[in-house]
């Protein structure tokens, strides 16, 4: 159902609004780092705002402005990187299992991710965290591990119908290519569900990113990290909120911007198809 | 009666444009019940542009001008008719139906939305509902008996679905009904059924529109007929005056080359056997050149002498295990240079033969040999050039493409992939073999959305012709196309056959294709070959009575099988 | 002990019956209700309630009589007539010597490895013996004044002769078993005949929730009278508020980071001193313990009997820290600090501590291990690390984690000198001798010693307002989580 | 291939899978550092009591031999006892069990009408007040860790109104027998998912809405009621089922956060205790109880997804 189109003026301050939202976070995040100040003394854990910190102290007792500033890098370059890497891998997986032509291809791409599925997750980034002290990057390999079988699950399931369509015998009797049957076409088929997915799933990655973090893997658990602030700082909610808040509203934001920014793309793309 | 002088649906003025053309200019036009008003014209006319502007359905960023009114209110993309008075049987049929939910259930809740609103108990209306699509089921000449109930859409046939559709169509007990080409993709017999059907609507108080390249259709239930060019309403009358006495240039045009194909004999054979030396060698030259590439010379006859296509003992089923047969024991030969018709009912496995050359259905027994070689049941397994030289045309011309692509870049691809043709080369032949059907360039730039029903069949075609194949398998190309642009594609297949020593596969309803283009015609019932033989002789002295209920030269006449 | 800590212990008089509901952190359905297996607090909590042991420690880890009336040594301090109190457990039978000389034996039983064995090793239990039903005459492996602190040790509960499955337990403590749930809660009832007095609460019901905010929510929301183990934010929180108050048990737990005394860096003595001098202690009270808790002097104790309060506290020098740390060229190398969740408060003390460091020209660079092994990742392994401690007397300190054969000893602190000062502190009978000997000890310790103690927690228990009774004593002690004297308002 | 056979023949790769898992987890178990003996010895690392303890706890037999000792309990339907309590493994799975398949089911029994009829209302009309209000709060709500929400959520309703419990401490073993300490974990569960899942259904409904089938539904004039359930649903529903798939297997692994800030001890407490114990019987056991949990909740996704797309094959 396509609403009535939308005035000109209200779409471009709408997607203002949503480009705002998005950009704001990131810029903080990219050049927060540079602005940043994280050598400050430090007072007491959880003093509230004042003219030396502007929204208060965290846990230990650090400028939540300098944290703030200096934790956005993480997150995007992380959080984000796992989601991107999980879906470079997971989409094509997932669409070469819904377009295999018999069923035991399917079967042999799908079910090893199944037993991957059913190990938890925690046991797997427990292991990580005692066997070695790994970094960021064996960090986002993890996360990313983690997410990829859903992320193909999806894929698989969302294309399964386009999969075995005319269109895609049509391009296998032309000679198509393996990249633009399963990728372009199956993906563009399946782009809608899988950008809606996506929006929500970075924002899974940032705190899988935190969760880790408090079981010792990755970042340090006092990390300037926006998903790590929210979950050190959790116990002082009550006494200074901006530790939790400020990080908390700079992911949400960058996720609701993105969403809304899928949502117009996704319609104006309906649109045209 | 009033009902008669207040007309249900009134057209006045209707414009609909796009970006950078009017695909509906100053259309008018009043549906009366009890009437049937034709909408005729040339592919691409804006038949289906105009008749969903009645339901307040318009392309995506058209510009809208004229009024349309139904029941008395105006219609517009922002208040279209409310569901209900108007029922509309889509020109695509396989798009409409859900492709999860099985074809009795939509049945049946089509016909309890619809049940006459008495007080009813549980159990009554569950029979009621039950005779209703019964009876609608038999009205289109499928089972009632429920065997097609658990089926989904894509477990039925072309024709089969296109008969659900009137089916919804017919439960839907509407005041008005839209019809898209109600009648492509049936056999004679069905058509004449489906026609005289559309008939006793009117006839029982209901407004249709019918849309149609069907003459014969047109003529046996038309009470008005209009016709459209180009987006223009060129000539509106009764169907005798219109169709008797036609004025406009192209009605003529439309009426002969529909008399044409009943009148030109089955000597087209013998015409195809002579040489360049015809009349038609300058029109030949010029298709041979727009299909001949850069790419692909004549054929060298030396090499190609060999058998061509050989079917032997082909057998096919649906459904693994709880299977259903589809073909049985089909044994076939196609040599190079000569074409083969295949006819036969709706549902009678016509398509899965041809899924089956193509390697496009896997439960298949037997073999199908290319010059000797045996090609293996599944096209993913087939080499580039196996694929090149066996080609398809689908049924379902709209579904066969990739609605994000624009259609010429997917007309131009196969060369490029199967004969690794220059990009720029390949979009130039492309454009010259679409041209030669008839579709604009600037037409086939845009994508499969919005193209109407015959130049996508056309794009189809010229797709499966780029990869420059020796084989093609060409299902049902002229449904749906109007007899002028169907004597296009009819001529560039037929320059193909001779020039390229093509072999050429139809499928067809339409005994003017079979009688145009074929060398030999074989017959297929419930999944076998009945009757095979020369086209002249099959044409002209059918001896099995499936043969000539089919090719009857009269829609009339037709006699069931 | 301080028993008017609860405001509403101030103005109302004890009142009998009601059910108290206890929460504490525990350690899931794996926890025991065997006393002798008791690790975690809350199995301690609830070992206290069902058992007794012969003596236990007073709120300055002095020991007190409990189930022993009375004890006396001979000169050698190798003998130790020890008289049981008339007492009665919960099935009816009355304590007895034999009950004690099981209890003992089964804790020190070779084959199996209950935490207090260590503490009991110095009885010789083949030698030892009942003099009568209510004497127990211990024969010590050698001469041992602070025999008292064995039989108050952790862990060392009498249970009935031949108890070896605690499905039902059945002891001579102030509660009575009823029912549990393993992970989720244990129910008991007033044990009437209990020798001390029958407790007040008709029922106690020890509720398990590992999670903090859990604990402080269901005190808060009025589900428990009595949350253990709450951490300093949440006391911050709740400082004011007027549903539930907050003790501080002072003297709880030593801070600190050990560092080990056997390897480089810190066999470099300029570097220990370094460290202990440049660590900001008072902001690390703040910061780690939202300050509840009190400065450390690199001495463990405070508080405590024997504790060298005459040491003079060491504050923050941060020049000389810095000359230091220059001069014994460690000055921008990179040194490991081990930390875990292995206790509250590690992961923030290591953060603080590092960026103290950094300001002193020192780069430690904060690690964080496996919470569940780090006690023994850390005993060997690595040079400096979070450490914690509770209660306990300084003697067993010592004994446990300073001398050349003590098995956790972390520092790796081993000086025959040292050992032969504990010697003579623990086999003297003289009191004025072993207080010097004890100072001198402590002494050596804060000039040179491997411990950075930097502060005591508080340990930081909620209870709701109704409760009354509730003491204020370190945990660990007789008074902690002691439900007996308590009552509901 | 009918759908049974193929259901078939998936429980048996299942059966495969889980042992596989099951293996992989023991593999991940052992090479954690430490073991159970290490963990009970806690902050007592004396190694002289380490060594007893391992004999104690029969750690001392290799690796291998005590797996192959597992496996072959396994086969007779025994898991084991636990090293930690010296209770049957079954007795102490079976008590996460039942708390831990009541927030599951409960909260999915919320999760999916809430889900599709707020998927449902955004899309009715695309960049809508209320799509657009559903985009930002949903995805604002999703970005809001679970931690966070229960605290704000208890300290509301709980301490500040005092509506619902705070906790379930004290409420006995059988939850439902004091529905009221269900509710805050129930909305706390199931707000993450709803919002996903909405928007999945949402953006597979707006695809179904310009699909040439759905107008057709509407043009026979089935109410929209009708063509929204039967029409356009189940052309959404495909990747929302996965997603849904994934969200019940989370909820039937033991929801970590919620079990302990609601103090409801189900599997996912187990879980932790079990690994921070070492308790590798444990561990075992409740690798089985996921991998089983896991393999039939992808075989039920993927029965619908081949239902939701008949043409790919399985269900005839
Ligand atoms: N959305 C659109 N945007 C631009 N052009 C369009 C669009 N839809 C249709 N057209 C063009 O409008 C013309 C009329 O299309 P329409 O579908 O009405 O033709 P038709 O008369 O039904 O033809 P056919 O008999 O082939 O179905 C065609 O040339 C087609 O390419
Ligand atoms: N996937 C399927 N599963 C089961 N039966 C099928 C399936 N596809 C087609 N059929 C049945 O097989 C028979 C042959 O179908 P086919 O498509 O070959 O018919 P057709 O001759 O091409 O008919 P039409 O002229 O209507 O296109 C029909 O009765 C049809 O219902
Ligand atoms: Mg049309
Ligand atoms: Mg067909």
């Amino acid at each position: 159902m396509t609403g009535a189109p939308e005035h000109p003026r209200r779409r471009r301050a709408f997607v203002l609004c949503a480009v705002v939202l998005l950009g704001l976070p990131l810029i903080c995040a990219l050049l927060g780092p540079w602005l940043a100040d994280p050598a400050d003394p430090r007072s007491g854990a959880y003093a509230p705002p004042s003219s030396d910190a502007l929204l208060g102290t965290d846990f230990v007792g650090r400028d939540v402005v300098d944290q703030v500033l200096l934790g956005g890098r993480t997150v995007v370059l992380v959080g984000g990187g796992a989601a991107v890497a999980a879906y470079i891998v997971g989409v094509p997986w997932g669409m070469c299992a819904a377009a295999a032509r018999r069923r035991w291809v399917d079967e042999v791409l799908m079910r090893p991710l199944d037993i991957l599925l059913s190990v938890p997750s925690l046991l797997t980034l427990l292991l990580i965290a005692g066997l070695s002290r790994p970094g960021p990057l064996v960090l986002g390999g993890v996360v990313s591990l983690i997410m990829l079988p859903e992320v193909a699950r999806i894929s698989r399931a969302a294309a399964l119908a386009a999969a075995s369509g005319p269109a895609m015998e049509a391009m296998l009797l032309t000679g198509e290519s393996w990249w633009r049957r399963n990728f372009r076409y199956l993906g563009g088929t399946v782009l809608p569900t899988l950008a809606t997915d996506f929006g929500m799933r970075i924002v899974g990655a940032l705190y899988l990113v935190a969760s880790a973090a408090f079981l010792g893997v990755g970042v340090a658990p006092d990390a300037a990290d926006w998903a790590v602030m929210v979950d050190r700082n959790r116990p002082g909610l009550f006494l200074q909120p901006w530790a939790v808040l400020v990080p908390a509203l700079l992911v949400t934001a960058m996720s609701v911007g993105l969403n809304l920014l899928f949502d117009q793309a996704l319609h104006r793309r309906r649109e045209t198809t | 009666m009033t009902s008669k002088l207040v007309p249900v649906v009134s057209v006045v003025d209707l414009r609909v444009g796009v970006a950078d053309r009017l695909l509906v200019d100053g259309l008018s036009f009043d549906l009366h019940r009890g009437r049937v008003l034709a909408l005729v014209g040339p592919s691409g006319s804006g038949k289906t542009t105009g008749a969903a502007a009645i339901l307040g359905e318009f392309p995506a960023r058209s510009v809208v001008g004229g009024t349309v009114t139904v029941d008395g209110k105006a219609v517009s993309a922002r208040e279209p008719v409310p569901p209900g008075p108007v029922a509309y049987v889509p020109q695509h049929p396989a798009g409409a139906l859900a492709p999860a939910l099985r074809i009795g259930p939509v049945l049946r809740e089509i016909a309890r939305r619809h049940l006459p609103a008495a007080e009813l108990g549980r159990r009554e209306r569950r029979v009621l509902v039950r005779a209703a699509v019964a009876s609608a089921l038999r009205q289109v000449g499928l089972p009632d008996d429920g065997s097609l109930h658990r089926r989904f859409p894509h477990q039925l046939s072309g024709g089969q679905q296109q008969r659900i559709v009137i089916a919804h169509a017919l439960l839907a007990r509407a005041r008005v009904v839209v019809a898209d080409e109600p009648t492509t993709g049936l056999d004679a017999v069905l058509r004449r059924e489906v026609a005289d059907r559309i008939r006793v609507l009117a006839d029982d108080g209901m407004a249709v529109l019918l849309l149609s390249h069907d003459l014969d259709v047109v003529r046996r239930v038309a009470d008005d007929v209009l016709v459209l060019d180009r987006g223009r309403q060129v000539e509106y009358g009764t169907a005798e005056a219109v169709l008797g006495r036609p004025s406009a240039p192209l009605t003529r045009a439309l009426v002969a080359a529909d008399c044409g194909r009943a009148a030109r004999p089955a000597e087209a054979v013998t015409v195809r056997a002579a040489d360049a030396a015809t009349p038609r060698a300058a029109a030949d030259a010029v298709a041979a050149q727009a299909t001949e590439g850069p790419y692909g010379g004549l054929p060298d006859s030396s090499s190609r002498s060999v058998d061509g296509l050989v079917v032997s003992e082909l057998s096919a089923w649906y459904g693994g295990r709880r299977r259903a047969d589809a073909l049985s024991d089909v044994s076939l030969r196609l040599t190079r240079g000569t074409s083969l018709a295949v006819v036969g009912r709706s549902g009678s496995g016509k398509t899965t033969l041809a899924r089956c050359l193509v390697g496009l259905h896997r439960d298949q027994r037997g073999s199908v040999c290319l010059d000797g070689q045996p090609l293996t049941a599944s096209a993913a397994d087939r080499s580039r050039g196996e694929l090149a030289r066996v080609q398809y045309v689908f049924q379902d011309a709209r579904a066969s493409l990739d609605p994000r692509r624009s259609v010429l870049d997917q007309v131009a691809r196969p060369a490029v992939r199967l004969r690794d043709a220059d990009p720029r080369a390949a979009e130039d032949r492309a454009v010259r073999i679409l041209a030669a059907m008839g579709v604009d360039e600037a037409i086939a730039r845009r994508r499969p959305r919005a193209l109407s029903g015959g130049e996508l069949r056309r794009a189809a075609l010229a797709r499966a012709l780029a990869a420059d194949p020796d084989v093609l398998v060409c299902d049902e190309i002229t449904a749906g196309l109007d007899p002028l642009a169907r004597d296009a594609v009819l001529d560039l297949l037929d320059t193909q056959l001779r020039v390229r020593g093509l072999a050429l596969l139809v499928i067809t309803h339409e005994r003017a294709v079979a009688a145009r283009l074929a060398d030999r015609i074989a017959v297929m019932d419930s999944g076998r070959i009945v009757d095979e033989g020369p086209a002249a002789e099959l044409l002209d002295r059918p001896t099995h009575p499936l043969t000539a209920a089919l090719l009857s030269a009269d829609l009339a006449a037709a006699p069931a099988p | 002990a301080d028993r008017s800590a609860s405001p509403a212990g101030a103005n109302s008089r004890p009142r009998p019956g009601g059910r108290l509901r206890a929460v504490f952190a525990g350690g899931g359905a794996q926890e025991t209700l065997d006393p002798h297996l008791a690790n975690l607090f809350v199995e301690a909590a609830r070992a206290k309630a069902m058992f007794d042991k012969l003596a236990d420690h007073g709120p300055d880890l002095s020991v007190v009589p409990r189930l022993a009336e009375r004890w006396e040594s001979d000169a050698s301090l190798t003998k130790w007539r020890v008289t049981v109190r008339p007492a009665v457990y919960h099935d009816g039978r009355t304590v007895r010597a034999a009950d004690v000389l099981y209890s003992y034996g089964r804790i020190l039983d070779p084959r199996r490895s209950f935490r207090a064995k260590p503490n009991l090793g110095v009885i010789d239990l083949a030698a030892s013996r009942a003099v009568d039903d209510r004497t127990v005459e211990f024969t010590l492996k050698r001469p041992f004044a602070e025999f008292p602190n064995v039989l108050a040790a952790f862990g060392a509960y009498i249970v009935p002769e031949g108890a070896d499955t605690f499905e039902r337990p059945v002891g001579s403590g102030p509660f009575v078993y009823s029912s549990v749930e393993p992970g989720r809660s244990l129910l008991l009832r007033r044990h009437a005949d209990h020798w001390d007095g029958a407790a007040y609460l008709d029922e106690l019901e020890f509720v398990v929730a590992n999670e903090e905010s859990a604990r402080v929510n269901a005190l808060v929301g009025g589900q428990v009278h009595y949350a253990h183990e709450l951490s300093p934010t949440s006391a911050r929180i709740h400082r004011d508020s007027d549903r539930i108050s907050v003790l501080r048990l002072a003297n709880s737990a030593m801070q600190a980071f050990a560092m080990k005394v056997d390897r480089p860096p810190f066999d470099n003595r300029d570097l220990r001193e370094a460290m202990f001098l440049l660590a900001d202690r008072p902001s690390l009270v703040e910061t780690v313990l939202a300050g509840t808790g009190q400065v450390g002097n690199d001495l463990f104790g405070r508080g405590y009997r024997y504790y060298a309060d005459e040491i003079p506290q060491r504050v923050r020098d941060l020049d000389r820290a810095k000359w230091l740390v220059e001069r014994s060229g460690a000055a921008g190398s990179t040194i490991r600090l081990d930390t875990s969740e292995a206790a509250t408060g590690f992961l923030e003390a290591a953060s603080v501590f590092a960026a103290q460091a950094r300001e002193a020209g020192l780069r430690l660079e904060p690690a964080v291990g496996n919470k569940d092994t780090y006690w023994k990742d850390t005993k060997d392994a690595g040079v400096l690390s979070c450490f914690r401690s509770g209660a306990m007397p300084i003697e067993t300190h010592i004994a446990q984690r300073l001398l050349t054969g003590s098995t956790t000893n972390v520092t790796k602190w081993a000086r025959r000198d040292f050992d032969a000062l504990y010697d003579t502190a623990v086999s003297t009978a003289d009191e004025a001798v072993r207080r010097r000997t004890y100072l001198d000890m402590q002494r050596l310790l804060h000039t040179e010693g491997g411990y950075l103690v930097w502060g005591f927690a508080d340990w930081l228990v909620g209870t709701a307002k109704n409760l009354a009774g509730v003491a204020n004593a370190p945990a660990n002690t007789l008074d902690w989580a002691r439900f007996d004297k308590v009552w509901l308002a | 291939m009918s759908p049974a056979r193929y259901a078939l023949r998936r429980l048996v790769l299942g059966l495969l899978q889980v042992l596989t898992a099951a293996s992989a987890v023991y593999a991940l178990t052992e090479a954690l550092p430490g073991d159970a003996a290490v963990v009970r010895a806690g902050d007592n690392p004396d190694p002289a009591r380490i060594a007893a303890l391992r004999d104690e706890l029969g750690l001392n037999v290799s690796a291998f031999d005590r797996f192959t000792g597992w496996l072959a309990g396994i086969a007779h339907g025994d898991l084991g006892t636990s090293l930690a309590s010296g209770r049957p493994v079954a007795q102490e799975l079976a008590r996460g069990l039942a708390p831990t398949a009541l927030l599951a089911f409960g909260t999915l029994a919320l999760v999916v009408p809430v889900a599709v009829l707020l998927g449902a209302a955004a899309a009715a009309r695309e960049r809508g007040l209320l799509d657009r209000g559903l985009t930002v709060v949903g995805v604002a709500l999703y970005s809001v860790p679970e931690f966070a929400l229960a605290v704000v959520l208890v300290a509301v309703f709980a301490l500040h109104l005092g509506w619902l419990p705070a906790t379930a401490v004290g409420a006995g073993a059988d939850l439902t027998a004091e529905p009221a300490v269900l509710v805050l974990p129930f909305v706390v569960l199931a707000i993450r998912p709803v919002c996903s899942l909405a928007r999945l259904v949402r953006v597979g409904l707006l695809d179904a809405y310009s699909s040439e089938h759905v107008r057709h539904a509407r043009r026979l004039g089935l109410s929209s009621r009708r063509v929204l359930w039967r029409h356009a649903l189940p052309g959404a529903l495909a990747p929302a089922a996965q997603h849904l798939a994934r969200t019940a297997d989370w909820l039937l692994g033991g929801v970590v956060v919620v079990e302990a800030v609601f103090v409801v001890p189900g599997l996912g407490t187990a879980l932790v205790d079990a690994v921070a114990a070492r308790d590798v019987a444990v561990v075992q056991g409740l690798a089985v109880v996921f991998a089983a949990t896991t393999v039939a909740v992808n075989l039920l996704a993927d029965l619908a997804a081949f239902r939701l797309a008949p043409r790919a094959g399985v269900a005839t």
